[in-house]
């Protein structure tokens, strides 16, 4: 078993996440408000998992932009979940690097004032171990 | 009176055995019921009464008796053979010995039953005094003495030792055969041994128990007693009582069908069942009440009308053990002693 | 390997009418061999298989025992092999739990278009019957004479 | 015992050529109750049919084996000619040893030994069979429709033009359905009223059809050919007979701001109304809930007005009982609620609405007057965007799993017709897949993007937002220029899906007929009987059985009709004798061969029985044998054996088993 | 069980039912028989104490027939025996008065005799209100005891709970005893391999009597005439004239409770040759769980019973080759 198809099933693993049952709607594209942002689509992400194209996946900005909100996991009408497929790629980047993302003084600087209080405890409460 | 150690038992059942089947109680998944012994199987002389009875010993629960064959349009039969080798049965107690002579008044009175009149002709009794009675048993109320059984061979298994005594022709041959492994022993160990016996079977809580008002004249009476409509009650209709039963000696008839051929078999049969003697126009007793009545009338009131006094039970207490409902003859009897019917 | 070779397996086959019969007189139609051992008793839906004529059959000397019937979702009946299956699964767990050797009784689904299927299906479970030998632990001992 | 005769087939060499036929008839002599055996060329040949006849006579045979091709060829064949020399056609049975055997083998030897078991088998089943005889039930030759949509009057229509008499139960005041709500109809664009309208008045003047509007099915009591229904026929309030249909009730009632039914609650009627102009029958119905007579006991406005003396407040429900032989469900559909889509904003902005507000709003006589414009401020809109698969598609509990089917073509509908009425609006379809399987679907479809230049994009829509400045913001994908796509729209339409009539379930319960997890009436083969329930004298027409467009409604309409008018041209049911049958004695009464039979032809009776002796009333399960199709899987449930199958009886199937395993 | 008795009493005398259905007092310690009680006389030979092992559910069949209401005494695990009578329309609801009764768990006279006590005159701590985890018997031998748990029937070992899952009153206290895994046994077996489980089987069956006890005492085998009696499939051989036949018995009588067997335990009860049969039973029960999510027959009346209802995709029949 490759490296990826290894990686493309602990994606399905830790996120419960079934690809195939994407019918390719687009409807998590639509609702993400973070979209611009991503390089990998909400959406692409589905089937960069389907297709166990997993090294371009964990290597997207997307991963990091993506804001948790679980707008697409909410709106998903095939209950595909694609939100916590891009999750579990964030755990599996962690796992690889042993350590956090990010440092907690680095955060500050990041910060955007329009982010909301919500999103802020909810990001340390996954991205810190 | 003769004697054997406990431990040289192994070797006087191979030299019995060497002349034909043996049967003896063998415990197979925790249980204890008479069987052919064969090399390695765990015999059991301590359990004082075996699950089943041992009547299948003479009275198989299922024996084929002809074999029915189509040869083109025409039916070929085969009777099945009756035993014509000697066998020995050790280890029946003195209600189980009592048991046999209760068959013995139907199976071998006319028309004999040629099965069982072959087996009872070859086979050579061996019986075991009861070391420690139980409180289920009730031999002494019919007559039975548990201390001293009476059979071809009588033995005892007082501590470590088993003694010998042998009673009758049948006996006497079979000590020759293995007389080799006994040697003499004191009449005295034995006495003691049967009055301390007798003692407990004073003790023991049915000892006491009457069978006055039961006999073959009382027919009627105990017949439209309104007391079975409610010792019935319990009752599952299951035949436990009559298979564990020494006495018991109903069966039925059938055929089964090997594809090749029919064969022709009885099996014991159970007045508890609602298909016991069904007919074609159907049953003659339509309620467990008169199922169970039967049981009991023919025990305590038709035998003994038919067999100069005698009753179809010998107190085994198997029935009293085994019965899921606890139901059992001496509740009947109690009963009917109680309301003085 | 000599005793193997003469072993002739009983074989009853229970083929429901609406699909595994005919999906048999499919295999027949198209010539599909499969080995004599095998013999076919029509039902109306495998629904009708009662666990008695199973054990029926392996009491009376019979080596193997395949039911047959329609897909799931494709019963004549809507819903017969549905219950069927769960039958089925039952009664063969029960006999691989008394020490019945797996695979001595089978069902599969043949449909009216399966001819190929069916013959496959034969060829194998005939087989697979042969590697197990004689059905000695179901059976009576009167029938082996 | 049966005297049998056994006939075995050469099929020319099809059989003799791999089974040693004389040797079969040899074999198979000695078997018990075997009197007669012969061999023949053809047995299937009126020669071959005419030995069978000969050997019945001179051998006075009681039972017949055939060995020869398969049942499912000549079992009818043979049992006709049983029948022919005066035997019970159910006394025969046929070894197949041709497709079974002959073909498949190819040692004679093995051939041969294996012909002689399966003729032997067939000999122990005759052994064992009974004469049957099939049942006999009498057909009402009426049917009833439940549903006066255009799947009810098109099946009403054609079983009454086939002669038969027929009742359309209707529980809304008018027949038309959910088409009569429609503008326009897919892909000709003919106007739905100018084709519904026309049949809807052929249904009311046929003198075979009887309409029961206003009015619903309440009980449901028989069985195929001799159902009894109750129908509750709802009050009125108005009586039919002497009502002219001349609308002046309406026009005086003072109570008119309940939201119209018909008009999809975007117009208002009066407490006293017809669902709309074309209403059949022309007869308004008083909605006491907002009747002003009814709720205050003052006003009386209508009768006052009413010429005709029509008006009668006292009217009561009644029950109708009537009998049938057939009864068709037609219930229709509607579609779902959205109260679940809040990213959709249908419940925020009056300018999110489904498809089916839009026909009205596009229709002459809906509440804009056929006018396009914004419900919120009646301005004429220059964006509208169409979302399509709302609650298609969906496999979480929001929507539906399938696909509706129709939402494709009738966005496409819509589009077309308002780029062509309004070139300057701009039209968006965001859409998943378009799905245009039919008949110049496509094509029309493609009209659509190529000469009416609407803007079809692929993706949907993530939401709806409605601004501040009336316009709704649709933000949705754009898959294949991987984009994310914020328009800003007038109107929003919704291609929202459809699901059953919420009414089915009970109708449904009362006939025993079976339901999908989807509520739609589940056909008795997906393939082969697609417009029958399972249930024998119940079918199906219409959405009520899976999502549809109009001309496959009517196709099935017709078929379904076909097939009740199949059921009502006969006088009598010979039924299926092969069914089960509970044994008295034997049976519990608890209910487990009921739970698994798939036709409900198992109920249960309190009756009286003589178990040697032992009398006593006791619950005994009781088939009626115009329903059981004989699967046979009672007789498996049924743990004392007391169900058993003719004609696959328990002991006859053991004694094939024990043949075989011989 | 005073109270018990005195409610029966006040019932049976306020005419509230016409019969009490309980256990009487035994001629020994430890046979108390099933028992009808028309008066309130007659309540004083009432008794409800450890070795009240059988379930009354059953006989409430034949007292659905009779007059006026019975008032049955159910421990726990009998109310889900009578729940699925109840649903198999073989006892009316209105004709039953329950009481259900606490339950300490259940002895096996058996057991005790097991640990070689015997001639047994008397037993103290079997009484119900007796809260003793030592049995103190009295015997012609000489005086004996015997743990309380190790007596218990193996049924009460792996207990489903003390609630009653359908009464009309409850009285007397219950206490925990389940201490054991429920399909620990099947598991065992089911790790053995086919000669093992065969050799095992065949050992148990060799024992059986074709007696009945078992399938007579099953609140699920209630059919008024059994396949075995009839000659509906030529099954009524009776005998145990070949290993075959205990199989075809056992295994059969299994098939038809499955789904429907409350796992009561009455059958292994019952066994005069202590065949462990709820072996067969908690199996099909076991697999029902697995295969078809879990279903406790009884515990609500009316529930669907596994083998009446079907999933569209349930597992095939071959996946008994591949487990294990």
């Amino acid at each position: 078993m490759t490296t990826e198809k290894k990686q493309a099933e602990l994606i399905r693993e830790i996120s419960g996440v079934e690809p195939l049952k994407c019918m390719k709607c687009g409807k998590c594209s639509a609702t993400c408000p973070a979209y611009n942002e991503m390089d990998i689509k909400p959406h692409q992400f589905v089937s960069y998992v389907a297709n166990e194209n997993i090294e371009a996946l964990v290597n997207s900005k997307s991963l990091w932009k993506c804001l948790s909100c679980f707008a697409c996991i909410e709106r998903c009408p095939r209950n595909v979940q694609p939100g916590k497929l891009i999750d579990a790629a964030r755990q599996i980047v962690l796992r690889q690097k042993g350590g956090d993302y990010l440092k907690d003084e680095e955060i500050p600087e990041l910060l955007d004032e329009e982010l909301p209080q919500q999103l802020l405890v909810s990001a340390y409460r996954r991205y810190k171990r | 009176m003769l004697k054997i150690a406990k431990k040289d038992l192994a070797s006087l059942f191979a030299l019995i055995k060497e002349s034909g089947e043996l049967y003896l109680p063998v415990k197979v998944a925790e249980q204890t019921n008479f069987a052919a012994y064969e090399d390695g199987a765990e015999f059991d002389l301590d359990t004082l009464k075996s699950v089943k009875s041992p009547k299948d010993v003479f009275f198989p629960q299922s024996e084929t008796l002809y074999t029915c064959k189509n040869e083109g349009k025409t039916i070929k039969i085969t009777p099945e053979e009756l035993v014509d080798q000697p066998f020995v049965v050790f280890g029946m107690k003195a209600c189980d010995v009592g048991g046999i002579e209760v068959l013995d008044r139907v199976f071998l009175s006319d028309p004999v039953d040629s099965f069982y009149a072959a087996r009872r002709a070859h086979g050579t009794i061996v019986a075991l005094a009861c070391h420690e009675p139980e409180e289920s048993c009730f031999c002494k109320v019919f007559g039975i003495d548990a201390a001293e059984p009476v059979a071809d061979v009588a033995t005892w298994m007082i501590g470590d030792e088993l003694y010998w005594k042998a009673l009758t022709e049948k006996g006497e041959a079979l000590t020759e055969k293995v007389s080799s492994l006994l040697t003499d022993a004191d009449e005295q160990v034995v006495e003691n041994e049967k009055t301390a016996i007798r003692a407990i079977i004073e003790k023991l809580p049915y000892s006491d128990l009457s069978l006055e008002g039961w006999n073959g004249d009382a027919v009627a009476e105990k017949f439209d007693s309104k007391l079975w409509n409610e010792l019935y009650k319990p009752c599952l209709a299951c035949g436990t009582c009559t298979f564990v039963c020494p006495t018991c000696q109903c069966y039925d008839i059938k055929d089964y069908n090997t594809g090749s051929s029919v064969q022709r078999y009885r099996c014991w049969d159970s007045c508890m069942y609602s298909d016991f003697t069904m007919m074609a126009h159907g049953n003659n007793r339509t309620s467990q009440m008169q199922r169970f009545r039967q049981r009991f009338m023919h025990k305590l009131v038709y035998f003994p009308a038919n067999n100069d006094g005698t009753y179809s039970c010998v107190g085994c207490g198997r029935c009293v053990d085994k019965c899921p409902a606890s139901l059992n003859i001496v509740k009947v009897i109690k009963a009917f002693g109680e309301k003085g019917e | 390997m000599s005793v193997n070779n003469e072993f002739k397996p009983k074989i009853v086959a229970f083929c429901c009418n609406w699909c595994s019969y005919a999906g048999a007189d499919l295999a027949g139609s198209s010539r599909l061999a499969y080995p004599a051992d095998v013999k076919i008793i029509r039902v109306p839906c495998s629904c009708r298989v009662n666990p008695m004529f199973i054990l029926r059959a392996f009491e009376k000397g019979a080596d193997g025992v395949i039911i047959c019937g329609c897909h799931p979702g494709d019963c004549h009946y809507s819903t017969g092999n549905y219950y069927a299956r769960r039958r089925m699964t039952l009664l063969f767990s029960m006999l691989d739990y008394i020490g019945v050797e797996k695979g001595r009784a089978r069902v599969e689904w043949v449909s009216a278009a399966e001819g190929v299927k069916f013959a496959d299906t034969m060829n194998s479970f005939v087989s697979k019957i042969k590697d197990l030998g004689e059905n000695v632990r179901l059976g009576d001992i009167r029938c082996k004479n | 015992m049966q005297r049998i005769g056994v006939f075995v087939c050469h099929c020319g060499s099809n059989i003799a050529a791999t089974v040693d036929v004389k040797k079969v008839v040899e074999v198979i002599r000695s078997e018990p109750g075997v009197v007669h055996a012969e061999d023949y060329q053809y047995m299937c040949s009126e020669a071959g049919q005419e030995r069978i006849a000969i050997a019945v006579k001179e051998h006075k045979l009681t039972g017949i084996v055939v060995c020869s091709c398969s049942p499912r060829m000549h079992e009818t064949t043979f049992r006709k000619a049983a029948e022919r020399a005066g035997l019970n056609p159910y006394m025969v049975e046929i070894a197949n040893i041709r497709e079974h055997c002959s073909w498949i083998h190819k040692d004679i030897n093995e051939g041969t030994e294996k012909a002689v078991i399966l003729a032997r088998a067939a000999v122990a089943k005759v052994n064992l069979n009974t004469p049957l005889y099939p049942g006999e039930s009498r057909v009402t030759k009426r049917a009833l429709v439940i549903g006066g949509g255009i799947a009810g009057i098109q099946t009403a229509l054609d079983i009454a033009d086939a002669g038969y008499e027929v009742d359309i139960v209707e529980k809304t005041p008018s027949i038309g359905g959910i088409m009569s709500q429609l503008d326009k109809t897919f892909p000709t664009l003919d106007c739905s009223a100018c084709i519904l309208t026309p049949k809807m008045v052929d249904a009311a003047a046929h003198e075979k059809i009887k309409l029961y509007t206003y009015s619903e099915v309440e009980k449901v009591s028989g069985f195929v050919g001799d159902f009894t229904v109750d129908i509750r026929k709802k009050a009125r309030y108005v009586d039919a007979d002497k009502c002219t249909g001349c609308g002046l009730c309406q026009e005086k009632c003072p109570s008119k701001k309940t939201p119209s039914e018909f008009n999809r609650g975007l117009g208002n009627r009066s407490a006293i109304y017809t669902p709309f102009a074309q209403a059949i029958p022309n007869v308004p119905v008083i909605d006491t809930d907002a009747c002003i007579k009814f709720k205050t006991g003052k006003c009386g406005l209508c009768q006052k007005v009413c010429a005709a003396g029509a008006i009668d407040y006292t009217q009561k429900d009644e029950i109708v009982t009537e009998k049938y032989g057939a009864i068709v469900v037609a219930t229709g559909f509607d579609t779902i609620k959205l109260d679940n889509y809040d990213e959709y904003a249908y419940n925020q902005s009056k300018d999110v609405i489904t498809s089916l507000e839009l026909e009205r709003v596009m229709n002459a006589a809906g509440p804009t007057h056929g006018h396009l414009e914004r419900l919120s401020d009646g301005k004429a809109p220059k964006e509208i965007v169409f979302i399509q698969c709302v609650g298609s598609r969906c496999s979480d509990d929001r929507g539906k799993p399938y696909c509706s089917k129709i939402c494709c073509m009738y966005t496409a509908k819509h589009a077309m017709l308002i780029r062509d009425k309004y070139p300057d609006v701009n039209v968006t379809v965001f859409y998943i897949d378009v799905r245009t399987p039919g008949k110049n679907f496509d094509e029309f479809y493609r009209r659509a993007v190529e000469q009416y230049g609407v803007n079809y994009v692929k993706g949907q829509v993530g939401k709806v937002i409605p601004q501040p400045n009336g316009k709704l913001l649709v933000q949705g994908s754009d898959l294949l220029d991987n984009k994310q796509i914020l328009k800003e729209a007038d109107m929003v339409v919704l291609a929202t899906a459809i699901e059953p009539n919420k009414d089915v379930r009970k109708i449904a319960t009362m006939l025993t007929a079976s339901i999908d997890t989807n509520n739609f009436l589940t056909e008795a083969h997906a393939k082969l009987r697609p417009v029958e329930s399972p249930t024998a004298g119940i079918f199906l027409s219409g959405v009520c059985q899976g999502p549809k467009d109009i001309p496959e409604t009517v196709s099935q309409a017709g078929a379904a009709a076909i097939k009740v008018v199949g059921l009502l041209a006969k006088d009598k049911l010979m039924t299926n004798p092969c069914t089960a049958h509970a044994d008295e004695l034997l049976c519990n009464g608890c209910s487990t061969c009921a739970n698994v039979c798939p036709y409900g032809a198992i109920s249960y009776e309190d009756k009286q029985v003589n178990d040697h002796g032992i009398r006593e009333t006791r619950r005994i399960a009781v088939v009626n044998n115009a329903l059981c199709q004989g699967c046979g899987a009672c007789t498996v449930a049924c743990p004392s054996g007391a169900m058993d199958l003719q004609g696959f009886s328990n002991r006859q199937i053991l004694a094939e088993v024990d043949a075989i395993c011989r | 069980m005073q109270e018990l008795i005195t409610r029966a009493k006040e019932l049976l005398e306020n005419g509230t039912v016409a019969r009490v259905l309980g256990w009487k007092i035994g001629d020994l310690p430890y046979n108390p028989e099933p028992a009808f009680f028309e008066t309130a006389e007659s309540l004083d030979k009432f008794v409800y104490n450890g070795f009240c092992g059988a379930n009354l559910s059953k006989y409430m069949i034949e007292a659905s027939k009779l007059e006026g209401k019975t008032l049955v005494c159910l421990k726990p695990c009998d109310t889900y025996s009578f729940n699925q009578l109840l649903t198999e329309h073989r006892v009316d609801r209105d004709k039953a008065y329950i009481i259900g009764v606490g339950c300490k768990g259940k002895l096996d006279v058996e057991k005790i005799k097991k640990t070689g006590i015997k001639g047994i005159v008397s037993i103290s701590g079997a009484e119900a209100d007796s809260a003793c985890d030592t049995l103190e018997i009295d015997t012609l031998y000489g005086k004996k005891s015997c743990a309380y748990g190790d007596a218990m029937l193996e049924r009460c070992h792996v207990c489903k709970g003390k609630e009653h899952k359908i009464y009309d009153e409850l009285i007397g206290e219950s206490r925990d005893t389940a201490d054991k895994e429920r399909f620990a046994e099947v598991e065992m077996i089911e790790a053995m391999s086919p000669e093992e489980k065969f050799a095992f089987f065949q050992k148990e069956l060799s024992k059986c009597i074709r007696c009945n006890a078992c399938r007579n005492v099953c609140p699920a085998c209630s059919c008024r005439k059994c396949v075995f009696d009839s000659n509906k499939f030529d099954s009524a051989q009776k005998a145990n004239v070949d290993s075959f036949e205990e199989k075809m018995f056992h295994i059969i009588r299994a098939f038809h409770v499955a789904g429907r067997c409350t796992d009561c335990g009455e059958c292994s009860r019952v066994c005069p040759q202590g065949i462990p049969l709820h072996l067969f039973n908690r199996k099909f029960i076991k697999d029902i769980d697995e295969l078809y999510g879990d279903y406790t027959a009884g515990a609500e009346a009316g529930s669907l019973a596994p083998l009446t209802d079907f999933k569209m995709d349930d597992a095939e029949p071959s996946i008994v080759n591949e487990r294990g």
